[in-house]
């Protein structure tokens, strides 16, 4: 009788210690990846703001230097014009 | 209760009681890191929200979809230790 | 294509979607003009041609000789206003 109750215990200790470690296991396995997850979920968000405002800045400025191109030509050409129908009129 | 299950809660009370438990998942996060799971997990966590698109993937979403693999990551050698410090402080306090 | 390229061609792709990029650079002569930059750059232009002379100067050396300084004589609270609308824009239009 004591050898079965000890055979008993014995089996029940090593079905607890197989069950407690995979509860372990489960809860720190998880606490990490709850961390992981809204730490790299968070640090995309922020790469994607910096990339964003980055990005808009660049074609903020391309935009700026395209009209400018544009409008400095023109009003070049226009100048130009201008200065030779003055000089133009001034021979006349 | 059974006896089974009075047994299991005395013994599960006596793990928090004496802080094994802290120090057991202590021990559990500290070899996860050293073994480079945690970097892995890392990575795992960036793939899932390239290939979907951040807008497309929730913290939820990730969780539901790095669990499995975070929980199959673990080395055998990691969970053999964790098992054999349990056992070993079963043995020394589950007494009949 | 880079991740940045990408970006900022979707950007782009939105602005000129929606008749945004020709809006702002309307807003952006219309500010230039009424700033003075355009008779600050007329009057700059003068000088040069009559540093040089007329006779010496062409088109192409103009615009290489004035752009510099029409560049520079662009407000920055124009610059700024430009930027304010276009993150305005997106933040309304656009899911990048």
């Amino acid at each position: 009788e004591q050898a079965r109750i000890q055979q008993e215990h014995k089996t029940l200790l090593s079905e607890l210690s197989v069950s407690l470690c995979a509860e372990i296991l489960n809860e720190v396995t998880d606490d990490f990846v709850n961390q992981t997850s809204t730490a790299e979920i968070q640090h995309a968000v922020n790469e994607k703001a910096e990339r964003v405002a980055k990005c808009t800045e660049q074609v903020c400025s391309r935009l700026v230097e395209d009209t400018l191109n544009a409008d400095i030509t023109l009003i070049v050409e226009e100048t130009l014009d201008a200065e030779l129908q003055r000089i133009q009129k001034y021979i006349k | 209760m059974s006896k089974d299950s009075q047994m299991r809660a005395a013994i599960n009370q006596k793990l928090i009681e004496m802080g094994e438990r802290e120090r057991l998942k202590e021990l559990l996060r500290a070899k996860l890191v050293e073994c480079g799971w945690k970097d892995q997990l890392k990575a795992h966590c960036k793939d899932v929200i390239r290939e979907k698109g951040l807008e497309h993937v929730t913290v939820e979403d990730l969780v539901t979809e790095v669990t499995p693999k975070g929980r199959a990551l673990v080395p055998d050698s990691v969970k053999k230790e964790l098992l054999t410090r349990i056992r070993a402080f079963l043995a020394q306090h589950a007494t009949l």
